[in-house]
């Protein structure tokens, strides 16, 4: 999204994010459902998850401390879903800001921990508000920033030329064929050198699940995650788990804390 | 030397100049036996920046030394001669930049980590590219990441004298006022 | 307009153009409600010609238009101050004069393009000033950009009888030497 952002200047999020067939988008849909294409231009007005993390936490002035993030994080992983479906670059960012937000509504659910937590350990939620906290200074000072006259926007350095200046060259000739040289390489190794990852779907891990449950009935969590697919697949392992738990087609069963955790076919027994 | 032939020949030499001068410069303009105190030069140089007003362009001490530059309500209309386009940098692209700046020496990752965003490879070419951001070494951690910092042409080009003369960053606000303050010209 | 303030502006973009202006070059200075008669603007221009005696620089009319230059008394100072000054070409300017010298003719949108970068307009400057390089004509596109060159000057001032004789590229690097290579500079 960042691709799209880059062609304009965007302001903070403004007032009226999004302009949808004339009609201003001002308030987040209650039910959810937006047309895709509105979606989409809906959330070009966010930075990123924080933003939008952010957003949502102040439309609906909800406490992140408390159990409503319940309603939060559906929000968000709605959008998020709608997201991938869009097939957006930044999917990654999103899907780790979504499972810690699981994370946290998954710990609200549960009764609290017989083992208080150590002090100097910041629980998933205190650390989502420090880093949202954290990141605001610098969303703000851009305005401030970008407010100082540039070079070359703003004003631009006043060099008369006075001809006759035989300066002599200080320049090797062979220097320009380096700097060209380093310029080309720089940017062919900028552009090699990101090797884009697979593409790993919520959709492509729910058939996934649903196969080798399937078939075996019961699978640890802990073979479904491929060391490869990195924080990306393990976050989405996560999420295509918790929707077919939500679909009521799987079960999680764990034995007693920190046992290993165990997903159940429960469709066919229906 | 009078003070009004000083200022006659720094100005020149500052209207004709590519870059900043210094007041080390500035002293080769002379003779040996003409040069005038550093006094001088700096009254002289203060005076020519107090003309500022009327004047389409004036005087500016950056980080990298003194230069004469357009007043910026003029500048709209200078580019409509040349062809050059009026650089408009993105929030995504003014935020990796503000961290950097307020940050350094910060790696890749510490801005990822903040924006939560993976930072977008032609933003980090683009600072690179315009010589307003520089590799000032590598983390010693594991993989050696870059650590990268502000140059002096990025305070010369942004019209500062050193970082100390950054917009002051906001303090971190508290949970209360990230949640009710109007913090965001928005109405939430 | 008053007459005050055209002279601000056409001060200001003869001040900072890098060619001589015609009067057609200051008339896109103003919108069109607002553009002074051309009567208006040779008064002007008349005016600030008659500024000349006390200031560093001043108005000429030459053939290509007006320009402003520096007073001859100042020309020896400000020759021998540049001559002491070694350059310092950062990067951008290096990677931009050989652009042009390789890649001639070229747009300056394409310069921009190709580095990512919007902020050339000191570069093609100082590259204009020191005659380095020229307009070459311009290119049969909207707009009708500018098609930049090197110059005669350029050659003599790098010791070459042609373009012919510039150093060969080298082969493109493997993407296993580029990733080797050390290609910021730093102790990578």
């Amino acid at each position: 999204m960042n691709a799209h952002h880059d062609t304009n200047t965007s302001d903070a999020v403004p007032s009226v994010p999004a302009v949808i067939n004339g009609a201003p988008l001002d308030e987040l849909p209650t039910d959810l459902y937006i047309p895709p294409q509105a979606l989409r231009v809906f959330l070009q007005q966010f930075e990123g998850p924080l933003d939008l993390l952010l957003y949502l936490v102040r439309k609906r002035s909800i406490d992140i401390l408390l159990v409503d993030i319940v309603q939060v994080t559906e929000q968000y992983v709605a959008y998020v879903n709608m997201m991938e479906q869009l097939a957006w670059d930044n999917v990654a960012n999103y899907l780790l800001i979504a499972a810690t937000l699981i994370e946290i509504r998954s710990r609200a659910l549960l009764p609290p921990p017989i083992e208080d937590t150590p002090v100097d350990e910041l629980s998933p939620e205190e650390d989502l508000l420090r880093r949202l906290r954290a990141y605001l200074p610098f969303r703000e000072v851009v305005k401030d920033l970008d407010a100082l006259p540039q070079i070359g926007r703003d004003t631009c350095m006043v060099s008369i030329p006075f001809a006759q200046a035989a300066r002599p060259p200080t320049i090797a000739v062979h220097d320009l064929s380096t700097a060209l040289n380093n310029f080309i390489a720089r940017n062919e190794a900028e552009q090699h050198y990101f090797i884009a990852p697979e593409k790993i779907t919520t959709e492509s891990k729910v058939q996934y699940i649903v196969s080798r449950v399937h078939t075996k009935r019961k699978v640890a969590l802990i073979d479904l995650l491929e060391a490869r697919e990195g924080r990306m697949g393990l976050v989405t392992v996560f999420i295509a788990m918790m929707e077919l738990v939500k679909r009521t087609i799987i079960s999680l069963v764990q034995q007693k804390p920190y046992a290993p955790i165990y997903l159940r076919d429960i469709s066919s027994k229906r | 030397m009078k003070l009004s032939q000083v200022k006659y020949i720094v100005e020149g030499a500052l209207l004709t100049a590519h870059e900043p001068l210094q007041l080390n410069d500035l002293k080769k303009l002379f003779e040996v036996h003409e040069c005038p105190a550093a006094a001088t030069l700096e009254k002289a140089l203060m005076e020519l920046t107090a003309e500022k007003a009327s004047r389409p362009v004036f005087l500016q001490q950056v980080a990298s030394g003194y230069r004469y530059q357009l007043q910026p309500d003029l500048m709209s209309r200078v580019q409509q001669l040349s062809e050059s386009r009026r650089p408009n940098h993105s929030q995504a692209f003014m935020e990796t930049l503000a961290l950097i700046a307020y940050r350094q020496p910060i790696t890749r990752g510490e801005i990822e980590q903040m924006r939560g965003v993976t930072t977008v490879d032609h933003i980090m070419r683009t600072l690179l590219a315009n010589e307003w951001v520089r590799i000032m070494g590598r983390k010693e951690v594991v993989g050696y990441p870059a650590l990268y910092g502000t140059t002096k042409k990025f305070l010369d080009d942004f019209n500062l004298k050193d970082l100390a003369h950054l917009p002051p960053l906001p303090a971190m606000p508290t949970i209360d006022e990230m949640m009710n303050t109007n913090l965001y010209g928005d109405s939430a």
